[in-house]
């Protein structure tokens, strides 16, 4: 099948979503610039110049601006370079739009908006430049929160969202962005809440968010070599999440980590965590572990951003001490950041 | 020009939203209305007004203090009512409250609690309007303290850079809950001069004077659509009743007002004053002025009392529209 | 000893505070009028008036506006009439404040500002004037997160964040101002990250916050009388979380219920019932409950508010279900909502 | 007026900034400085003015592009480079990175990387002094994009409401990464237009003339002295370099601007247009030019040299000052 870059996918989508659906525009900073959002604007932008603009610096208010539009019929798409601009319009994103369809009884039409933001780590981008806000998001009922691992997930998924009635928040990680992998050239759209089998083992679960689910990929390949057969699952939409998939995969293994991209507290880590708690506690062999962010902000310093970071062998490591095996040197497993300044 | 049938229009409109507020704030006394209500009395003017130069086809937006837009537009008093009582045939639902009301057949989008998002809501219909080469006009109501929010001037700034047709409608009362401006706003800065200075036009104008509000939106109403962007109106004026809740402030031993203050703008009730004009004018007799009173309270009695009779919504339906 | 309000307590404790600390301004909406965040500004605005004054509204620049205050050596305590207001402050609370001290190393001085805020249902608040973000708050390392349940904890944990060197949200509810409770005279501060237990028991624990806890107490009052022994525990701070407390309590008992004011996904009850999951597995002798807000935005309509709150009559059944009893018709024991309006 | 050594001392901060600027930048290319990073490089003579015209007691706050302002204020280049090679004798110990620099001794509280944060610190830091009748002030410097987001409109309003003694330094150098004015702001409305609206005193002022930024600083810091209140200065100004990084855009085939509109800039360069005015004027040979400018990159050569030896912070330190 047919290879591209995630970025690709995505641009891909767009244009696909923007050719069928006039309704559809796009804007955020530098939007209509071939930097736009790590390339993923440029060809709509191209094809459809009057629908991909530019947008001052203006977070708060554009949430609002997209919630009016998308009540005249139009689709919005918003997109950030980073998603830690996006607290700004927390306001009109949590007292608005997640909650118009409910809150006006379905009387006021629907909200579709879409707001893409690029998260994660590279280059130092420091405490400011890095954050996954998808769990702070998802805590409230009205919003879809997406984080798409592979190409295919991109694309799908974003199809999905540019078609979808409702708000919607899509990360795509910095590290993913020139990821490789098979894309069909004629895709459906990926349904919200249907989780994705990253991977088929029988020894150990472990559900993995965004680029965590590449390392947890990672941790499984070299763990399979030791003949430790690992599931992947990667969740694709934290909200809603599909718990039923989760909960076949631990009734099978019996043993669970999860693997995000953000903090652990009140994260999606402590989510499943507590879901398997709650709904497959006699699945359980074995305590649940939780694999996050250090619990500081993200530091510049390259050996101190290095520590904070999950990645394959802090998730290899725990998967073997959850299996009372030997812990092991796995550092060479780890992949080399390829990532180059000034980004 | 005004003709003598739209002078009555829009003292009849007026009336009609005076004796709603005012029967729904002795309604809500009776503590069976359980959401926070901040009542429009004496403010009416500024609505009727704006919405007699708008078709239908135009959109509204308001605030917390929004039932006053909500009727102006066209809504009804009925589901404004069975909104207030939680009723399942409430605009509404029930389920958003006095300060989350949406008729979208009179093009009353929505209005919400948090201050200046009517503003970017607006700004974004009109957004819509002007990509689609529309001339449909989308109006955001709102009140003083939104020129203390950020995302006021970030609306501001993006209208006018896109030319939106968007008008912006300010009802400044002198307050918010119980600041007065002077501890709010820097002195001599005036909120039209704030906004005109995104080049923006702006109009400053007295609004108890239904008959000027009327005048000026007409204006703007057709300027905008032969040439579209923003416009900003300032329309001064005041409300009778406390923050939030039915009462008169000095009636709590409220003191952040003086008795008199009300007094005197109550003396230029835009209501009153325009049943004058219609008098003087020969427009319509005293008589005329009574019945009409009569009719309209006794039309939203029944409406007050047909609302609180229906229904609640079944319990069954609070996961209902959760997607 | 003597026995005080929950407001009265937050007054008391603010008077005392800026009596004894001249830094200490406080300011936010109405925050100079009696009806300042329920009365609780109303004595320090009269004993200290160029100390407590009124703000615009302006919840974005004035988080970062406090920022620089404290940097200066003030410490600036702003009050929200609603905590939904706060969304319009996250990117100063998360991309600045919380993040000060650990960014600049330390080398930029402290930034104490407490946030204090109104919490919770009363009187069809609806959905966007009744939200408690604790969970999303506290989901970044840097920031204190306060729900106190009682008077006595409301001066107490006031006290700590009054002398406290970093950034505290304090979330005050709506429910509870108007209860009773001991408090001496002469207070210590309560220290942050230690919870309270508020009723002993050997059944079954549930692990509360804010009203959340009365709601738990007046639950296993109920229950102590069919000879069931629960223990309450009011952990007081989100974050730092009492972990030890909770972990021990669950160890005694084996059973676990987490009670939460605010929405389950990615919210507290999770928190707790994935630390359990992590930290307690072994204990553990029936699978954790999580009870929360029904998983939609707050309705207005009574029938409707009155479904979507969890109350006594809810954890008590559950507790009975989880120790396997039959369910029975305790919705006699919630209390009556003595709210009035306007408010 | 400006006496022959204040001159010359303006000229050797700005030649020290520029020169570290360029050194850094070309350090920056051999990618072991791995924080994103946009050099300040052209834009030298608004904070050299506007810091000579403070003491150590004054504050100020910058954005993302905040190297020169540091500097300006007081920072050493030897902490500012070992912060951008993530040392731990970095000013912020190698945590923050470029957008996230401090030193307090001279009076830089911070730099941030999210646009509008630094004018509400700069205003609550003022805000602090006003509350103890101190006569510090607070500057905040930051650029044009500011203007757009509305947290620098509560700010204005805030200041000219308080009166407090906070310096809003606006450098419009016509671009925000790669968005000119035009398509961001509307036409006509200026940033110090739209500032004055709020009854705040503002100058328009050529951010390439070192004397004219001192001189208007001078006058407006001593005023605000005297008596409190915030002034806006809008210092028009172009940054060299592309938004982020160490390249000119044009080496990079970026074609949001042209390469004649980055050489036009270049010829009113502040540092040689100053280098020129002093040897007009007598105040300097071209021989003491070319030997402070040797001594001064050797200097920094030394400074950034020391830095790139220092050790990384220990990875034990991770979770130190965590509270
Ligand atoms: C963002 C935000 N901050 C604070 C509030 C609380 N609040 C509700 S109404 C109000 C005053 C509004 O005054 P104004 O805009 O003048 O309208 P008025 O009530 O006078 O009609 C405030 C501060 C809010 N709803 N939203
Ligand atoms: C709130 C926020 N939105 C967007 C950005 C991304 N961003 C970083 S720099 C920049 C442009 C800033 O332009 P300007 O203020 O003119 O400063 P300059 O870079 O020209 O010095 C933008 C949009 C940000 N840092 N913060
Ligand atoms: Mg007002
Ligand atoms: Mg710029």
């Amino acid at each position: 099948m047919r290879i591209i870059k995630y970025n690709e996918a995505i641009s891909e989508a767009t244009v696909e979503a923007m050719t069928r659906d006039p309704s559809i525009f796009l804007t955020g900073h530098a939007a209509a610039y071939p930097s736009g959002l790590f390339g993923t604007t440029a060809r709509a932008a191209e094809t459809f110049p009057g629908r991909v603009f530019d947008c001052p610096s203006m977070e708060n208010a554009f949430a609002g601006i997209a919630v009016g539009a998308a009540a005249m019929g139009k689709r919005p798409v918003f997109v950030l370079p980073r998603a830690d601009f996006m607290f700004l319009a927390f306001d009109n994103l949590l007292n608005l739009a997640c909650k118009w369809h409910y809150m006006y009884d379905g009387n006021a039409g629907r909200v579709p908006i879409v707001i893409r933001a690029a998260v994660g780590k590279g280059w130092g981008q420091g405490a400011t430049h890095s954050q996954c806000p998808h769990a702070p998001l998802a805590h409230f009922p009205g919003l879809t929160v997406a984080l798409p691992s592979t190409p295919a997930d991109a694309k799908g998924l974003l199809l999905n969202a540019y078609t979808n009635n409702h708000p919607v928040i899509f990360f795509e990680h910095r590290s993913l962005f020139g990821t490789e992998g098979e894309v069909p050239e004629q895709m459906d759209p990926i349904p919200f809440g249907k989780a994705r089998i990253a991977r088929e083992g029988t020894d150990l679960t472990i559900v993995a968010t965004s680029l965590m689910t590449l390392e947890a990929t990672i941790a499984a390949d070299e763990l399979a070599k030791q003949g430790i057969s690992i599931e992947v699952i990667d969740p694709r939409t934290v909200r809603p999440l599909d718990e039923e998939t989760i909960l076949a995969s631990v009734a099978k293994t019996g043993r669970l980590i999860v693997a995000d991209c953000s903090w652990e507290m009140c994260g999606f880590s402590s989510e499943v965590a507590g879901l398997i708690a709650e709904k497959g506690f006699h699945s359980l062999k074995a305590p649940v572990r939780r694999i996050a962010l250090a619990n500081c902000p993200a530091p510049v310093s390259l050996p101190l951003e290095t520590a904070f970071y999950p990645k394959a062998s802090t998730l290899a490591q725990a998967a073997l001490r959850l299996l009372n095996k030997d812990e092991q040197d796995l550092a060479g497993i780890d992949r080399v950041d390829y990532f180059k300044g000034p980004y | 020009m005004i003709t003598p049938e739209q002078h009555i229009r829009l003292y009849k409109e007026m009336l009609r939203i005076r004796c709603a507020e005012a029967a729904l704030a002795e309604r809500y006394k009776q503590q069976e209305m359980r959401t926070p209500t901040h009542f429009g009395l004496g403010q009416e003017a500024v609505p009727v007004g704006v919405c007699a130069a708008l078709t239908k086809e135009d959109v509204a937006y308001s605030h917390h203090r929004s039932h006053n837009h909500y009727l102006a537009k066209g809504g009804s008093v009925y589901r404004l009512a069975a909104e207030l009582f939680g009723r399942k045939t409430g605009c509404s639902g029930g389920r958003g409250g006095s300060v989350h009301l949406t008729d979208r057949e009179s093009g009353f989008i929505a209005s919400s609690a948090i201050l200046a998002e009517c503003v970017a809501m607006a700004t974004g219909s009109a957004l819509s309007f002007a990509m689609d080469a529309s001339d449909r006009i989308a109006v955001a109501f709102f009140g003083d303290a939104v020129a203390e929010e950020g995302a006021f001037y970030e609306c501001l700034g993006y209208a006018a850079l896109k030319k939106l047709p968007v008008l912006f409608v300010c009802e400044n009362n002198g307050y918010a809950t119980e600041s007065p401006l002077s501890i709010r706003q820097p002195e001599g800065a005036s909120i039209h001069g704030r906004v005109a200075s995104f080049q923006i036009p702006t109009r400053n104008i007295d609004g108890n004077d239904v008959a000027e509000v009327y005048l000026t939106a007409l204006e703007v109403v057709d300027e905008m659509r032969r040439k579209p962007g923003p416009v900003f109106m300032e329309c001064r004026t005041y409300r009778w009743l406390e923050h939030v809740g039915p009462f008169f402030d000095h009636e709590l031993k409220r003191t952040y007002r003086t008795k008199e203050e009300v007094e005197e703008w109550m003396a230029h009730c835009p209501v009153k004053r325009h049943g004058a004009y219609l008098l003087e004018n020969g427009h319509a007799t005293g008589e005329q002025l009574s019945t009409w009173e009569t009719e309209t309270r006794k039309s939203i009695e029944d409406d007050i009392e047909r609302a609180y009779q229906d229904p609640w919504p079944d319990v069954q339906t609070l996961m209902d529209k959760v997607y």
